[in-house]
């Protein structure tokens, strides 16, 4: 197939060129010219899962360099599957920012948004560990202005946290593949993978590189910057953000320790990635049981499901192949469903504080009479979160259970079991707020019906997962690197 | 002992430096300054430790550098325009303390 | 040749003892305009015995010309910057300090 | 002699990195670390990495530094600079000390057991080197084996200062700064910034065959306009707004358009046609050099004006 014909590119051109017009045209220009950009831009990401589904992954070398001098880009069925993922949730958040926002808000906010496309593409495709670095510092860079772009003090103090742990994560990853490129004499992943050889240096380098990789992810217990910048910034960037920012730097990890095998070496360190995720999925669901604002319920519901996503890593080792699938399987379900339902949980709960003008849960009072269509998408979101059939999150839930009984491994049964209790009870809460009875039904705000249909579509997506999951999974189980080096 | 290795000890000093301020210091410029400690000292480390296994001059890693500085500014930049907003607001040079650690 | 290469040291050193005293009067000096001064003399002069000595060293043109246009460059940066902190200095008033110290302490007591 | 030479940088080097971090006067710290970084030129060029040194001078301790020094002169303004800090406390010293031995432990144990590499990328390099267009290695590697890099990065540039400006929510911002009406000084500028400029597009056009290139030459070009600009003379108030923005963006339009423009030739992103790599790079790198400098002037003046008054009513969010 002629290179012409690949999406690949434009999926980083397209982005990269609407940052730039969009902060050179008039301002009531943007949106359509951004509108048209989302277009073209699903339109690129389904051609390329056509094309991959159909004739198995591509490997694409910029500049016609190829690896290791060169850089190149992959697309197996992984890095499809998550430009499908963030080409539909960046969509539905840019419709839903289009409206939210005022023209003077949303001018500078399309250049921020296109960097921050750009730069997750780029992160889903890279083949590079040095890319992977500029790529995650441009996706430091848009999300710190998008959590900054409100303006007031407290998203500043959350976009101040933000960046600097930001900073350090990307050093230390940074660091980690100086040491890589010593040993090795390579960045290019592939290369790296054919020549890895475990001494002190490589060990380091992966500490380094997992310990930059996990602050940037915000595992338990690096996580005490997120919920503020999720919780603090506006409806839109929180749900960007939630659904789909953290998962870049938890996508390079998971690429890391698959394709170069550190499982099977390391086994003890998987142990405790998963006792740091059973950590989060705990103190997560605490915390959110404790917030008194219900961004902060949410935001605090993602360091938990985070917690869920690390289980992956100890179930991944097993004597079982099987087992191994399983886990992945359900780990990156997990993910999928994660990022629907919390991008639709983040944007019900902006309508929500839209409409009673308060961000906190006490104020939500009358919402189930006054606003039941989002509840209801609020509901379903939640649904999913807490892992109840049917819907994405509980099949994911039912694959990792199935997997730690293969692999042995019953205490993570308990973590989960622990954890959906909580996410239960937290979610719960939230709706008992809404069911108590209030007499300021005609100070309410009425948000554009089109902010709720955005809410509630997405967490719908979130549900149907349930019934369509055969297909992200036969994606992601397509062959290609991470495939290869599974057990 | 050959040039190579020494600067990439000395990067190695200076990542730990950095790193001992990043973390000790509450003063936001202060944290800047040593996260470009810790900048100064990867880069160091990069080409140093490349060209210590290379034995030659490595024109590669020396052009990523290159990249990492000026990426590296780019950041301090951003981090002076968010906290001179943050004195202007609150009158203050550190964040409040974390609730949680 | 031996000539030369004696004559390139004396050079060399007398430069870097010129920025060692630069430096020295930078720190032990009592105000703002007599810190400019030490800077100021230690640089251009220092650097100029440093650009003498290292202009044996290549015998080209090219580099001879280099050379002197560093020396120029970093003079004409070194006035103007002196003269600039001493300006500002002036703007600010920041006071010249005395030249009998004790006999000033004694009479503020 | 060498390892003399070698052994007083380090030691030096990391002196200076100390005092930079623990000085109780954060104006000596900005100055220490000023300071760290011409140092670390002289280092770079002992690694054989004159690029690098250039670089650092330029970017690391020039550009850093004003724009810490400004943020000073700021916080001196604003009465906020002597702030008695809380100091840190004991258990944040433990903590500190702890994880940087730690670091410090561990890459030493990595660094003493290098393996030998198993991959040459100079042999790559110098294999390709004929086909790059440009015969100076690291232009190479930075503009056409590993453009795509470089694309990104400039982007990350473009992406600060466009951070900035989101915040920075009045765009007709009054400057802070009075500028100097130093006659002196405006007299020396005549000189200077014609010679600035000259050296900017030496060190771009060095860059095809030896050290330099647009990141040095931009970052010389963004010295001589933050050295008009604190002179009084605002390249804002010269050219227009829109003209501002579009020389910002040109350098990374210009990339991304030759980047394009191979697509459409049926070549890969970035890939330059058969012989036209050495003008396309220059063209690119004549382009980029501008918009460093604008982009690093823009960072210094958008740090400089005062923040605005949040304003209210933009957008109904929270």
């Amino acid at each position: 197939m002629s290179m012409i014909f690949s999406p690949i590119p434009w999926l980083l051109v397209i982005p990269l060129a609407g940052a730039v017009l969009t902060m050179l045209i008039p301002w009531h220009w943007r949106s359509p010219a951004s509108l048209l950009g989302i277009l073209t831009q699903l339109m690129a990401s389904l051609i390329l899962w056509y094309q991959v589904s159909h004739f198995g992954p591509q490997i694409y070398a910029m500049a016609d360099w190829q690896a290791p001098l060169g850089i190149a880009l992959r697309a197996d069925g992984l890095a499809t599957l998550f430009i499908l993922m963030s080409s539909v949730i960046a969509s539905a958040c840019a419709l839903y920012a289009h409206v939210y926002l005022s023209l003077a808000k949303r001018a500078n906010f399309w250049p921020l948004l296109w960097f921050l496309w750009a730069s997750l593409n780029g992160i889903w495709l890279a083949a590079d560990t040095f890319n992977l670095y500029v790529g995650l510092e441009l996706l430091t860079f848009a999300a710190v202005g998008l959590v900054a772009f409100s303006s007031d003090e407290r998203s500043l103090e959350a976009s101040i946290r933000y960046l600097y742990a930001a900073l350090l994560g990307s050093m230390a990853y940074l660091l980690g593949v100086a040491l890589l490129y010593g040993a090795q004499g390579t960045l290019a992943m592939d290369s790296l993978a054919d020549t890895w050889h475990w001494g002190p240096t490589n060990q380091v380098a992966v500490t380094l590189i997992l310990g930059g990789l996990l602050l940037k992810t915000a595992v338990f217990p690096l996580h005490t910057w997120l919920p503020p910048a999720h919780g603090g910034a506006l409806t839109p960037v929180s749900a960007l953000l939630s659904a789909l920012v953290i998962k870049a730097s938890f996508y390079i990890l998971l690429r890391f320790w698959v394709e170069f095998g550190i499982y099977e070496y390391l086994p003890s360190l998987s142990q405790l990635l998963g006792a740091l995720g059973a950590g989060a999925i705990i103190w997560g669901g605490w915390m959110a049981l404790k917030q008194t604002h219900l961004k902060m319920v949410v935001a605090y519901s993602t360091v938990a499901q985070i917690g869920y996503m690390s289980l992956i890593f100890p179930l991944l080792v097993s004597d079982s192949s099987e087992a191994s699938l399983m886990a992945y399987q359900g780990g990156m379900l997990m993910l999928l469903a994660h990022a629907f339902a919390k991008a639709g949980m983040f944007l019900a709960a902006g309508n929500l504080i839209f409409c009673t003008g308060k961000p906190d849960l006490q104020s939500l009072a009358g919402m189930s009479r006054y606003r039941p269509l989002n509840i209801f998408a609020f509901g379903l979101a939640g649904v999913s979160l807490m892992g109840l059939p049917p819907s994405g999150g509980f099949n994911a839930k039912w694959l990792l259970l199935q997997s730690s009984f293969m692999s042995g491994q019953w205490w993570w049964i308990v973590v989960l079991l622990i954890g959906s209790l909580l996410s239960a009870a937290y979610i719960f809460r939230v709706f008992a707020y809404t069911y108590k009875e209030t007499d300021r039904g005609d100070t309410f705000n009425r948000p554009h019906l089109s902010l709720e249909l955005i809410a509630l579509g997405l967490s719908v997506i979130s549900i149907l997962w349930a019934f369509l999951s055969v297909w992200p999974l036969n994606m992601i189980s397509l062959p290609g690197p991470l495939m290869e080096a599974l057990p | 002992m050959d040039t190579n290795l020494i600067f990439t000890l000395c990067g190695v000093g200076l990542c730990g430096l950095g790193f001992f301020g990043f973390i000790y210091h509450r003063h936001l410029l202060r944290r800047l300054i040593a996260f470009n400690l810790i900048g100064n000292g990867t880069f160091l480390i990069m080409v140093g430790f490349a060209q210590r296994g290379q034995g030659v001059t490595d024109h590669v890693i020396q052009a990523l550098v290159l990249t990492g500085i000026v990426v590296a500014v780019a950041a301090t930049a951003l981090a002076l325009v968010l906290i001179r907003r943050w004195f202007h607001l609150k009158g203050s040079t550190q964040l409040p303390e974390d609730e949680t650690s | 040749m031996t000539l030369l290469m004696i004559l390139q040291s004396i050079l060399l050193i007398s430069g870097s003892l010129m920025f060692l005293v630069g430096s020295i009067g930078l720190v032990r000096f009592p105000d703002t305009y007599t810190r400019i001064h030490a800077l100021t003399k230690a640089d251009n002069v220092g650097l100029g015995l440093i650009v003498i000595g290292l202009i044996p060293a290549s015998f080209s043109l090219l580099i001879t010309l280099k050379l002197l246009l560093i020396w120029l460059l970093v003079m004409l940066a070194s006035a103007l910057s002196g003269h600039l902190v001493a300006w500002e200095a002036r703007a600010q008033q920041v006071p010249l300090a005395s030249l009998d110290k004790e006999s000033q302490d004694e009479s503020t007591h | 002699m060498n390892l003399l030479i070698d052994l007083t940088l380090l030691l030096g080097t990391l002196a200076i990195a100390l005092t930079a971090l623990i000085s109780r006067s954060l104006f000596r710290s900005v100055v220490f670390f000023i300071l760290l970084g011409l140092m670390l030129a002289i280092g770079w060029i002992r690694l054989g990495a004159p690029d690098i040194a250039l670089a650092e001078a330029a970017i690391g301790a020039g550009i850093t530094g004003v724009l810490l020094l400004d943020t000073l002169g700021h916080l001196k303004k604003t009465g906020n600079l002597d702030v008695e800090e809380s100091s840190p406390s004991r258990k944040r010293l433990v903590l500190a000390l702890l994880s940087s031995i730690t670091l410090v432990c561990l890459l030493l144990w990595a660094i003493f057991h290098q393996p030998t590499p198993a991959i040459n990328i100079h042999l790559l390099v110098a294999e390709a080197m004929p086909d790059s267009g440009v015969s100076h290695p690291i232009t190479a590697v930075l503009l056409n084996f590993r453009s795509y890099d470089t694309l990104l990065e400039v982007g990350v540039l473009v992406l600060a200062v466009l951070v900035g400006l989101a915040l920075q929510t009045d765009q007709q911002a009054q400057d802070s700064l009075p500028g100097l009406p130093n006659p002196l000084l405006h007299a020396t500028l005549t000189l200077l910034i014609p010679a600035m400029i000259i050296t900017s597009m030496y060190l771009l056009w060095a860059g095809s065959d030896r050290p330099g290139g647009a990141f040095q030459a931009g970052a010389m070009l963004a010295a001589a306009f933050i050295l008009l600009h604190l002179a009084g003379i605002k390249l804002s108030a010269q050219v227009s707004h829109r003209m501002m923005q579009f020389g910002l963006l040109l350098g990374f339009a210009v990339f991304l358009i030759v980047a394009t423009s191979s697509l459409l030739g049926g070549r890969p992103l970035l890939a330059y046609p058969e012989g036209g790599a050495g003008a396309l790079i220059l063209l690119i790198e004549l382009a980029l050099t501008l918009s460093i400098g604008l982009i690093l002037l823009s960072l210094f003046t958008i740090a400089n004006s005062p923040p605005q008054a949040t304003r209210t009513g933009g957008g109904h969010g929270h």
